[in-house]
């Protein structure tokens, strides 16, 4: 490493890698093997994978298992850190804000659905790992405990885990157990409530009331007819 | 010479007056022409259109808005100080032209060592920027006030090496003598254009003008301001009035030093003297006094356009890396050119 | 230092922007010229399908509602009231049409997606490349329909199609 | 190496560092470290970045970047909207590149409804994508100039983007934010004319190419303020999940446009992708300028073999994703853009996890600033390029 200023290099040694071959793209073939890989790796940790051919592959740690699973990955390929979040899988208490507020709150589904790999809580942390050598991505969950909601932290397994962590905290609530610094990243100190949690309301769409309902009044003595060419659903 | 003799107090007035003249004229020239103008059809643009034919009115609206903004000091700045600091600055510039001639008889004072007090004058805007800088309570600003004392000391040391090939090959440390020098010499024998020393003192001019460069905090040297990394480093907290001093200080002296290296290295206000017959200062006929600002301002417009030139194409360097340019680069340069004109000096 | 001598770097830079000057100089029937242009004197033509402003047809709009549903911003509002019109036929019965009594876009709230004027099913909303409706008054960046409807006037014709292209149905 | 990716030692020996350093600066000089703030509103932060920076003189003993100011909240915005409404909402992510950012979402929503774009929309889809590829870099070869104290080179930026922003324009209408993707394909076709304009432009554009690498990286100044400045190994690169040019740079080659199956005709044109083994700033400028030219070239190339056909598949008026999970990205301009789409069956989607480049790419900010000077931590943040909105989302 120089900083000197007259030892420049000239421009002719920034030479360019030359164009490997592309391997052939991944098949089911190689997603199955990282799979049995992975079991093999963390054994009863592994909960349930999905693969889809030739698309992607999914795998549900146990939670304990989850900074293992993320060694293991590792450690077989998967260099490449993607991201680190969670999802709540709690369906939404205020849908998408479009309920006519003289009309009585419309029925709305409570029962908690997992999607892929499924899952027995309200959250769940996932992360995405891309393996650059074989060309493939894979998604890994772990339930995160309800009553607790800790899971361990994946900084010392990716450095870059750091600040998907910290957002991970603040907007879920959901702790790592082993982060050095678990300040909030994007909102303020004293921020109260984890707003990507599903009960936490948008506040835009509650204090306006919604403008798409119908608003034609009708004929002078004749009444009121629901809305017909507009709910298009 | 002049045959009218004026009073005392006239005297001084003409000169306070012309002075004034010397330092606003270059600056106003130099900002409209090559700050507005030139860097604007450097980018593919017009630059300023709407105030007056082609925008030639926009300096004086500039310079109206600033004097009608309010004069700002942040709370914990050194007031007196801070409010000083402009004016230090601005006055290295007007004691700098005092040394500058631009005629046989057109000057403001003919120091027997005009070189030296240059130099030596020329450093006072240090002063100006450090108490800037200091007191205006502001990391930047301290951060860019050290910058510029580093920097302007770093390259105070090659303009006066590189001003000493001058000397030597002159002989004189007097303005006068150096464009009189260079007006009566000749090359090889030949007299045709006389001497002026770019020809012999290339080196020394390339150094000088380099250091100009770095005085005036222009790009690539312009580290103090730095306005992507300091803000605009020890002018962050002017505004109004005082920054509309910095800002004429730093176009005015843009101009002054080019004046200083026309007399330096180009000659000054001279034509070669073999041209008119001319042999001494005394026999230069009187409308050299006319015609010698006048060759001077193109002569300065020439290097500001240069100095503007590369202002506009160039990224800046960094601290360190300016430091070693100066120490290593520019100051062997100029010894061993000082070296080779004092052989040479003697040699013939 | 660099080993083997060529022409600096530094030198081949200034050549740039001398260059660029040069052009900038150089009148514009020559090729040259500013790439800018001296905005309230000279204006660039939007092309037609840019997306400045939208124009309401009010006799094409039935009230319908969707494209307030569809904006994402919420800032299209819509009232309407039920009115008996003349019979398409001769003989006919009267038919029952929704007139438009209030119909609003709060062009401080819209982000111009261009959602609602896809989603119309009668061809009432269009855009237009209008782009100079600026207020000092955020306020008064609400349109109502008689602004609305005045844009309808700049609406351009659609472009013809690059070759390849597939007609539309519509 | 697992010393430099283990953090928590890591952010330990800089605390150290920095106690150590404030002491021997107290017993020696009497004096003590400075803590700068640059930013949120500074020049060199591209908007509203905060760098918390410990200094001792000019150099900085560690640095915390602290972001937010621009939180907007796209991952909860997308779950009150539609898909139609999430497309346009997340044209504003990286703002430079608009239509980059549809692409990977409705590629997202489209493989969960398994569905295809015809192959006419595929095209012109990977066109606007290099436009919005070569939009946003020539703007970051511009403003690298700014960052570093030229002041020319970003005028020329803003001309010749003008250019690109006028076709983008004139098919979308919308100069920034095209929203022009839909599920299925595109909103319309292309205007008469538009091919040869851009092949006009695209020439334009390489001008501008080589006009910047001979203004700014042939530049000897440039140079020694780049070269071995910032440098990133290529493990802690892929450790932190830095992506396009700064993954490239340090000398991994990984494209997204060449290295995955994707349904855009990008295995139908020749191009190549550029790295660079120093990893330092001037790599990452480097292979950069390198991609903006060899987009210019790929346009061209589409631009020759772009099919006839429709641009809009067979869709419902009304689109309701069905039940599942997808994870796309694509290479946008700044780097691997994705979005991990979770559909439950109704109109908007159930969650978006938008992996912005910007956000892994500015994490490695804290890693690479120690010991550095205060103007290479903008030389650093101008070559790690970043857009706020794609770290704040």
């Amino acid at each position: 490493m120089t900083r000197s200023w007259s030892a420049v290099a000239p421009l002719s040694d920034t030479t360019a890698t030359t164009e490997t071959d592309v391997p052939a793209l991944p098949g089911d073939g190689l997603r199955e093997g990282i799979v049995a890989q992975l079991r093999s790796d963390i054994g009863a940790g592994l909960v349930d994978t999905l693969v889809k051919p030739g698309v992607d592959v999914w795998a549900r740690v146990a939670t304990e298992s989850w900074r293992d699973a993320g060694l293991a990955l590792r450690e077989s390929g998967f260099h490449y850190f993607c991201f680190l979040s969670a999802i709540d899988w709690l369906p939404s208490p205020f849908g998408r804000g479009e309920d006519d507020p003289s009309a009585p709150p419309p029925e709305r589904r409570t029962e908690i659905v997992q999607g892929y790999t499924g899952g027995s809580t309200r959250f769940q942390v996932f992360a995405r790992l891309t393996d650059i050598q074989r060309h493939v991505g894979i998604t890994i969950k772990a339930d995160v405990p309800d009553d607790e909601q800790v899971v361990d932290s994946w900084t010392s397994v990716f450095a870059g885990a750091d600040w998907h962590e910290r957002e991970t905290h603040e907007m879920f609530g959901i702790s790592f157990r082993g982060h050095p610094d678990l300040r909030n990243m994007y909102l303020p100190t004293d921020f109260e409530g984890h707003p990507l949690r599903k009960d936490f309301p948008l506040l835009a769409r509650i204090v306006k009331p919604w403008p798409g309902i119908v608003d034609v009044e009708p004929l002078p003595g004749e009444p009121e007819e629901a809305d017909t060419e507009g709910n298009g659903e | 010479m002049i045959a009218v003799d004026l009073p005392y107090w006239a005297q001084s007035l003409l000169r306070v007056l012309g002075g004034t003249v010397a330092v606003l004229l270059p600056a106003g020239t130099i900002v409209y022409l090559f700050l507005f103008k030139m860097m604007s059809f450097m980018q593919s643009r017009l630059g300023p259109m709407e105030a007056g034919p082609y925008g030639s009115m926009q300096l004086f609206a500039e310079v109206g808005k600033w004097l009608q903004k309010e004069d700002i000091q942040p709370e914990n700045a050194d007031k007196s100080v801070f409010k000083m600091a402009p004016l230090v600055v601005l006055l290295s510039t007007f004691l700098l032209v005092a040394a500058v001639p631009f005629g046989p008889d057109a000057y403001f004072t003919d120091f027997e060592a005009g070189v030296f007090y240059a130099l030596a004058v020329s450093s006072i805007s240090v002063l100006g920027i450090l108490m800037a800088g200091w007191s205006s309570a502001n990391k930047y600003s301290l951060l860019g006030g050290l910058r510029a004392a580093g920097q302007l000391i770093a390259y105070e040391l090659p303009m006066v090496l590189a001003v000493v090939g001058v000397v030597i090959q002159a002989g004189t440390m007097n303005f006068q003598g150096i464009v009189l020098q260079q007006n009566t010499g000749s090359i090889f024998g030949w007299d045709g254009i006389g001497n002026p020393y770019i020809l012999t003192q290339f080196v020394g001019f390339f150094v000088f003008m380099i250091a100009v460069q770095a005085e005036l905090t222009q790009t690539p040297f312009d580290m103090p301001i730095a306005e992507s990394e300091l803000v605009s480093g020890y002018m962050t907290e002017y505004s109004g009035f005082r920054f509309l001093m910095f800002f004429i200080a730093e176009f005015a002296t843009a101009g002054v030093f080019s004046l200083i290296a026309s007399v330096l290295f180009l000659g000054g206000w001279g034509i070669p003297f073999s041209w008119f017959g001319w042999t001494t200062a005394d026999s230069v006929d009187n409308w050299m006094n006319v015609v010698g600002p006048l060759i001077m301002i193109t002569k300065m417009m020439a290097l500001a356009f240069i100095i503007m030139w590369v202002r506009f194409s160039y990224p800046r360097f960094r601290e360190d890396q300016l430091q070693r340019f100066a120490w290593k680069v520019l100051i062997p340069v100029s010894l061993v050119n000082i070296m080779f004109t004092a052989i040479l000096k003697v040699a013939f | 230092m660099p080993s083997k001598p060529q022409v600096p770097g530094l030198v081949k830079g200034l050549g740039v922007t001398f260059n660029t000057m040069m052009q900038t100089i150089k009148p514009k029937k020559f090729g040259g010229g500013a790439a800018t242009v001296q905005y309230p004197r000279e204006k660039e033509a939007p092309t037609a399908r840019a997306r400045g402003v939208i124009a309401l047809r009010e006799d094409n709009c039935t009230s319908c509602m969707l494209c307030a549903r569809s904006c994402p911003d919420w800032c299209i509002y819509i009232e309407g009231h039920k009115e008996l019109a003349p019979p398409r036929r001769a003989g006919g019965a009267p038919r029952k049409v929704n007139k438009l009594d209030r119909f609003d876009i709060d062009y401080a709230l819209c982000m111009y997606c261009g959602i609602c004027v896809e989603v119309c099913p009668f061809d009432a909303l269009f855009w237009s490349p209008e782009y100079e409706y600026s207020e000092p008054r955020i306020a008064d960046l609400l349109h109502d329909k008689e602004k609305l409807g005045e844009w309808m006037e700049t609406v351009p014709e659609q472009p013809e199609l690059e070759a390849g292209a597939e007609k539309k149905k519509k | 190496m697992s010393d430099v990716t283990d953090l928590i030692d890591r952010q330990k020996l800089s605390y150290i560092a920095a106690q150590a350093a404030d002491a021997r600066l107290n017993v020696e000089l009497e004096t003590e470290g400075m803590t700068l703030n640059i930013g949120p509103q500074h020049p060199a932060t591209h908007g509203t970045l905060r760098i918390i920076a410990r200094l001792d003189g000019e150099q900085v003993i560690w640095a915390d970047p602290s972001a937010g100011y621009m939180h907007r909240g796209y991952e909860k915005l997308t779950e009150v909207r539609t898909y139609p409404q999430v497309n346009t909402l997340i044209n504003r992510i990286d703002w430079l590149g608009s239509f980059a950012n549809e692409v990977p979402f409705i590629l997202a929503a489209e493989q969960l409804m398994d569905i295809e774009a015809p192959a006419r929309a595929q095209w012109i889809r990977a066109i606007f994508f290099e436009l919005s590829r070569i939009a946003n870099v020539s703007l970051f070869l511009g403003d690298l100039g700014v960052q570093l104290g030229a002041i020319t080179p970003v005028f020329m930026a803003f001309r010749d983007r003008e250019y690109v922003l006028n076709l983008i324009e004139s098919a979308t209408g919308g100069r920034f934010h095209p929203n022009f993707d839909r599920i299925g394909g595109l909103k319309d076709d292309l205007p008469k004319g538009w091919i040869d304009e851009t092949k006009q432009v695209m020439k334009k554009l390489r001008n501008f190419c080589d006009e910047i690498e001979t203004l700014l990286f042939g530049n000897e100044i440039f140079q020694s303020r780049t070269r071995g400045i910032g440098v990133i190994p290529a493990n802690v690169a892929q450790s932190y999940g830095l992506s396009g040019a700064n993954l490239r740079a340090s000398g991994v080659d990984w494209d997204l446009r060449r290295d995955q199956k994707i349904a855009l005709p990008y295995d139908k044109v020749d191009f190549k992708v550029w790295t660079h083994p120093d990893g330092d700033a001037f790599a990452r400028c480097w292979v950069r300028l390198q991609e903006t030219r060899e987009a210019t070239l790929i346009v061209d190339q589409l631009l020759d073999g772009i099919p006839s056909g429709p641009v809009m598949a067979k869709v419902p008026r009304i689109i309701k994703v069905p039940e599942g999970e997808a994870y796309v990205s694509t290479e946008n301009p700044l780097g691997e853009m994705g979005y991990y789409v979770v559909s439950q069956g109704d109109l908007g989607p159930f969650r978006v996890r938008i992996r912005t480049a910007s956000f892994n790419n500015i994490s490695i900010v804290p890693w690479v600033l120690r010991g550095v000077f205060v103007p290479d931590i903008i030389t650093i943040l101008a070559s790690l390029y970043f857009i706020l909105g794609d770290i704040d989302k």
